[in-house]
């Protein structure tokens, strides 16, 4: 017996929250990444609750998405902490408050 | 015991979550890092994916978290320092995660309990994967290939 | 069936123990039934690594002409109890400025990560610890925090050697997991399962009576499993490969500021990796537990399995006895320029194999693949400067 | 053979424009081979072109097209084709021949260039180009070559991009050509809605046989004033002709090749290659459209005779001269002589060519001397150069008998003396035939009479101090060549002219000479000259000094004035428009800029650069999407 659906999707929740936490309230831009990465696990885990609580049988579309969004978000990973190794080589820095050159 | 289950799993992860979106130091939020997708990858298998949670396990502990790592070492001199905290961002994480529960508690279908699935088997997915989802699979890994040489072109020595 | 009886002496022995807990909860039954597994295992792998350990030395020491140890108990068997109370009566030390937590669960996960890819491994008929559909994949998922581990082990201890042996350790891990990881792809594509029982029962029966069905028998899996075992030998960082902890360069490398138990946990780590990748190698290449001839048969399943396992072992040994340690670089350009290209020429050739009908044809047209691409590699990593005159560089 | 040459005309400018891409994929040293291609090339065209010729002279009226489909979209089909019938042979002929004469004269004119491929890669382009405009069957097809043709002058005009001058006439050649080919294209655009093809020969049903006339009706008069805006750009009429003069920014050969035998042409004949919607529903030969063709040719050619006068840089003067003879052409085509015009067009280009060629011998030899007036007495120092610019002046004075120039014009004058609207053409186009003369003597005299002033001298010590360098022997020998090939060509022109106009007009066989009959004291006047020419090379100086003494005075005191009045009447209307510009339009674009940077100025105060307050953003309006969803339900 499986707790029900709206707990995974709390408990998602949390973790996509505190993701958000980690992405708007650290400085360093690798918490950035961790966080934007913690978002994804949490949409992740909404994929796969909703797919394991719909209507049985039915194609295992939620776990293809969360498949493809793992692969997409490890590439966002690598390419994220490529940039990040290349902003900091530039400016001697990961504190994103010290990146702003889009100011307007 | 999967109510056992799911609480232990539960307390881990957003625990660990927490901590890596808190503690001071990077390495040991990285670690943390690990940690929470230890936990989504438990919940994984809870929910009977048996499969995305490996996949998960292999790709965020195998290659992410040691990349994240790397990249600390690599940017080592600056890790000690930037410790600042934004509250405002507290702020909206925590007037968006009310907003989330809101919603979900206020949506009444949700409260459903899990039908009974045949267990999802490697062979069904790879079976989907083969089939239905092909084209997808070729995309993503098309992206991993462009996001493999994007990022090694990044990382390379800038020409001065 | 006598046979029989004692092949599946362990399974009845467990099933035995388990009715006694007749009529309780199903989880508890569940439960020890998972202890009674770990328990097995950790019995037999300790005791496994004690006797390695021991072996080793004897091995190494005959292969440089000397005597190994044999003070301690009969032929020096007991030198394992002797090590181990050495090991635990040391001081621990942790050095002052280092990550305590970090520092201290660096061993704790190396070894239990080693340990729990073990579980997956079949080590007999039925005789699966951990069976679940997709086996392999959750050895590398486990197999691939090992990373992680060696990296805290490197930052907890705050020493620049054991750093750089973390990040040595760290990259040519890396380096190495893809040929390793790609390697395996053609035993799961033509077992058509990432379940090493199937894989295992992949390999049953055999030519004319007397050729198994091994994949090792195939060319495209005699070359994947070589490739295999080379990667084998560098995730668990033995010689030829043993850099990050290349005593001559730095000191211990990631285990440099570990002392007394931590130690020995972290030595216990590297031979339980050990066993697992040899294990998982006997398991796709090898048959697992299948014998090799079709009339001896009637050994038990797990005594062949432990059997190739210790034949693998032994290579092991035998190499570091043998070849000394290649520089990091070398490393590093054998995996990205041979390993990799030669490990996806694997899957090409099983794809070969299995579309020939896996007859004669496929094994001969496979085995043409592997040869070209390996000429191939050959002629274009020739960097013609093999025997070049040493030049010294003295710091000036 | 015949059906291969037609079959296959599509080869003549694929030869240039394949030694173009060749060329332009050459190294910058391979000079040698870069000329090679480009002759090649070039000798390729012109035999493919000779054999087309042969092919359209076997039967009168000879047309022959291919068309086929170039894509479709939904029902309809997109076609393009070539079409090969005399109009386009002779002028195939004329562009190929042309344009190896310049080759070759480019190979010493550009010997010392150090982008020499590059320019021989253009011009194997502009030649493909022009040639893709001759043979098109299609009006679309015609465009794409028609804009080419403009690329490939730009990139010529402005070759010496490194000289601010010449960068600024590129963009203004390029520019105001742009300006009539919007018009050009808008006419495309109503004759594709109007007729529903833009095939000119399509076995009856292309937009210049009766069935697309017919469907076209009434606004054939519009698109044949809106085609004829593209042929006004690109022809230098006025009024977009101002881009011609200062095109002599180019290299000499490039003024020869574009400005004088070919691109200017192009105008020329795109009108008479749509002739048929010109002359749609006329009466008695007059529509709309060609009055207004008339109109402009007349104050072009007059326009631009009046300016040549007054100028005194050498090339200049030519080009104005261009832009006169061009306007005689429009005139010629405007009154019903389009066979007049087009040999016109044809002549004019030889020999227009060897004037440009001849003044590119003399600037090459006097360092790059362009004003007439520091020249003089160049023609014992230059015998050959000034004889056959004298040859071309006398063709372009049009000087009978022997020279084509002579005849074409006599026909063209004959053109506009049947006109049936009015005769001030005729006259105008008289007085414009007085001025070509005027001005030619003038350039004549300036530059080859007289007294050596300095920049013949330096030429005087140069020929003396060193052998004469191959550069100059290979400048020399097309314009021989050329010079011959158009006296050559005068006289059987002439034999086609008579023959022609015997045919067309047999009432007037009896009559000694169309122009004569026309206008006798002038022709007589214009004939004595001539033979004076010829025969008597002393008197030719004699006259030559009263003909300069007359154009001194009426440079002085007619033509100046003339010109200060027009400048001043440009700068009366200078004035206007800059008020117009300052108070009207430059005062509403200040606002709006203003406006618009005010508004960005506010909205980059938005941007703080901080990925993270963007990402909170982002977040805030997730949570007001939620509390929008939860509002909803």
């Amino acid at each position: 017996m499986t707790p029900a659906l709206h707990l995974f999707l709390i408990v998602s929740a949390a973790l996509f929250c505190i993701g958000l936490l980690a992405a708007l309230s650290r400085r360093h831009a690798i918490f950035i990444l961790i966080g934007i990465e913690m978002m994804l696990a949490a949409a992740n885990l909404n994929f796969i609750a909703f797919w394991r609580f719909g209507p049985q049988p039915q194609p295992p579309t939620g776990v293809m998405v969360a498949i493809f969004s793992i692969a997409i978000a490890a590439a966002e990973a690598a390419v994220g902490l490529a940039l990040v190794i290349a902003v900091y080589r530039h400016y001697r820095t990961t504190n994103v408050d010290q990146l702003n050159r889009l100011k307007g | 015991m999967n109510s056992v289950a799911f609480i232990l799993i539960a307390i881990l992860t957003l625990a660990a979550a927490l901590a890596a979106a808190s503690l001071p130091k990077l390495i040991h939020a990285a670690l943390s890092f690990a940690v929470t997708f230890v936990g989504v990858a438990a919940f994984f298998f809870l929910l009977g994916a048996e499969f995305v949670g490996l996949v998960q396990v292999f790709v965020y502990i195998g290659a992410v978290a040691v990349l994240i790592v790397f990249t600390i070492l690599l940017t080592r001199r600056d890790v000690g320092k930037n410790r600042g905290f934004n509250w405002g961002g507290v702020a909206i994480a925590i007037a968006v995660f009310g907003g989330l529960i809101w919603a979900i508690l206020k949506t009444q279908p949700l409260s459903i309990a899990a039908p009974p699935i045949e267990a999802l088997t490697v062979k069904r997915i790879g079976e989907v994967l083969m089939t239905s989802y092909v084209w997808p699979l070729q995309c993503v890994g098309l992206v991993l290939t462009a996001a493999l040489i994007g990022a090694l072109i990044l990382v390379m020595n800038e020409e001065r | 069936m006598s046979g029989d009886v004692v092949d599946q002496i362990f399974i009845r022995a467990k099933q035995w123990l388990l009715s006694w807990l007749a009529g309780a909860p199903d989880w508890i039954i569940q439960i020890t039934s998972s202890l009674l597994n770990i328990f097995a295992l950790l019995g037999v792998f300790l005791t496994l690594f004690a006797l390695i350990s021991v072996l080793e030395r004897k091995i190494l020491g005959r292969m440089q002409n000397r005597y190994g140890p044999n003070r301690v108990g009969p032929f020096g068997l007991f030198q394992p109890i002797a090590d181990g109370i050495k090991m635990l009566i040391k001081e621990d030390i942790v050095p002052a400025r280092a990550d305590k937590i970090v520092h201290f669960l660096a061993p704790i996960l190396i070894a239990a990560t080693a340990i729990l890819a073990l579980g997956v491994i079949p080590y007999g008929r039925n005789m699966t610890p951990f069976a679940i559909d997709g086996g392999i994949l959750f050895f590398f998922a486990v197999g691939s925090t090992t990373e992680l581990a060696v990296f805290m082990a490197g930052w907890g201890s705050n020493n620049k050697f054991s750093m750089l042996g973390a990040m040595r350790a760290i990259a040519q891990m890396v380096s190495y997991e893809l040929p390793l990881i790609i390697t395996t792809l053609p035993v799961v594509m033509v077992a058509g399962a990432l379940s090493p029982d199937v894989i295992v029962t992949a390999q049953a029966g055999y030519s004319f009576g007397f050729v198994p069905h091994w994949f090792v028998t195939t060319p495209w899996g005699a070359a994947a499993f070589v490739l295999f075992f080379v990667s084998g030998l560098v995730e668990s960082n033995r010689t030829p490969f043993d850099v990050p902890e290349g005593e001559s360069e730095i000191v211990a490398g990631h285990m440099t500021e570990y002392s007394g138990f931590k130690y020995a946990t972290f030595f216990m780590a590297e031979y339980i990796g050990m066993f697992a990748i040899s294990g998982l190698a006997v398991t796709l290449f090898l048959g697992g537990w299948h014998a090799p001839v079709r009339v001896l048969q009637f050994i038990p399943s797990y005594i062949w399995f432990f059997a190739k396992l210790s034949a693998l072992l032994f290579v092991y040994i035998w190499l570091r006895g043998t070849l000394p340690r290649t520089r990091i670089d070398h490393i590093m350009n054998f995996a990205w320029k041979f390993m990799l290209p030669m490990a996806f020429t694997c899957i090409f050739a099983a794809a070969v194999w299995h579309y020939m009908g896996r007859g004669l044809a496929g094994w001969l047209c496979s085995l043409a693949v592997i040869g070209i691409v390996y000429i191939a590699l050959s002629i274009l990593l020739d960097t013609r400067k093999r025997f070049a005159t040493r030049t010294y560089r003295f710091a000036e | 053979m015949t059906a291969w040459t037609v079959n296959n005309v599509w080869l003549i400018p694929a030869a240039p424009l394949a030694a173009s891409f060749v060329i332009l994929s050459l190294a910058n040293s391979r000079r040698k081979s870069a000329a090679a291609l480009a002759v090649i090339g070039q000798v390729a065209a012109l035999t493919l072109s000779i054999f087309a010729f042969a092919t359209t002279l076997q039967a009168p009226g000879y047309r022959a097209f291919h068309n086929f489909t170039w894509f479709t979209f939904g029902e309809n089909a997109l076609r393009i084709g070539w079409v090969l019938d005399p109009l386009a042979a002779a002028m195939l002929v004329m562009i190929a021949l042309v344009g190896l004469c310049i080759f070759i004269f480019s190979i010493g004119y550009m010997a010392e260039d150090k982008d020499f491929t590059r320019f021989f890669a253009y011009l194997s382009f502009f030649s493909a180009a022009m040639l893709g405009v001759v043979i098109a069957n299609s009006l679309l097809l015609l465009f794409v070559c028609w804009e080419l043709v403009g690329l490939a002058s730009y990139l010529l005009i402005g070759f010496w991009i490194h000289k601010p001058s010449a960068a600024a006439a590129a963009k203004k050649a390029f520019i105001t050509t742009r300006i009539g080919d919007m018009g050009f294209f808008l006419g495309i655009l109503w004759l594709y809605s109007g007729s529903g093809t833009l095939l000119f020969y399509d076995n009856g049903r292309g937009c210049l046989e009766s069935a697309g006339l017919l469907a076209l009706g009434a606004s054939a008069t519009f698109v044949a004033l809106l085609i004829f805006c593209g042929a006004v750009g690109k022809s230098g009429q006025f009024p977009l002709h101002v881009w011609l003069p200062d095109a002599m920014e180019g290299p000499t050969p490039v003024s020869a090749l574009i400005h004088a035998a070919t691109m200017v042409a192009a105008g020329v004949f795109l009108v008479a290659r749509v002739y048929p919607l010109f002359s749609f529903g006329a009466i008695d030969g007059v529509t709309p459209s060609l009055t207004v063709v008339v109109s402009i040719g007349v104050i072009t050619a007059l326009m631009a005779s009046l300016i040549a006068l007054a100028q005194f840089d050498i090339k200049r003067i030519l080009a104005y001269s261009t832009v006169s003879q061009l306007g005689l052409m429009m005139v010629s085509l405007g009154v019903g002589g389009v066979a007049a015009g087009m040999m016109h067009l044809i002549a004019h280009g030889f020999f227009k060519a060897l004037l440009f060629l001849g003044a590119g011998s003399v600037i090459h030899g006097t360092h790059h001397e362009h004003d007439i007036r520091k020249m003089g007495g160049l023609r014992s120092l230059m015998p050959v150069t000034f004889l056959t610019f004298a040859i071309g002046m006398m063709n372009l004075s049009g000087v009978p008998f022997f020279f084509s120039g002579g005849w074409t014009k006599e026909e063209i004058l004959h053109a506009t003396a049947r006109w049936p609207t009015s005769r001030l053409p005729h006259y105008l186009m008289f007085a414009g035939v007085v001025l070509t003369a005027l001005y030619m003597t003038r350039q004549m005299i300036y530059v080859f009479f007289g007294n050596r002033r300095p920049a013949s001298e330096q030429l005087h010590s140069y020929l003396n101090g060193e052998t004469p360098h191959f550069g100059v022997a290979l400048l020399i020998q097309p314009i021989l060549f050329v010079s011959l090939a158009f006296v050559a060509a005068g006289i059987g022109l002439g034999f086609v002219v008579y023959r022609h106009a015997g045919l067309q007009d047999r009432h007037r066989a009896a009559e000694t000479d169309p122009f004569e009959s026309a206008q006798p004291i002038l022709f007589r006047f214009l004939g004595n000259k001539m033979w004076l020419d010829e025969l008597y090379a002393n008197t030719v100086i004699a006259f030559s000094k009263l003909a300069a003494r007359i154009s001194d005075w009426m440079d002085r005191n007619v033509w100046d004035g003339l010109v200060r009045a027009l400048g001043g009447l440009g700068q009366l209307l200078g004035i206007f428009t800059t008020n117009f510009d300052e108070r009207g339009i430059n005062t509403g674009v200040d606002e709006t800029t203003a406006g618009t940077r005010g508004l960005g100025r506010v909205m980059s105060g938005w941007h703080s650069g901080q990925i993270q307050t963007y990402l909170g953003a982002v977040a805030v309006g997730m949570l007001a999407l939620l509390i929008l969803y939860a509002w909803l339900t």
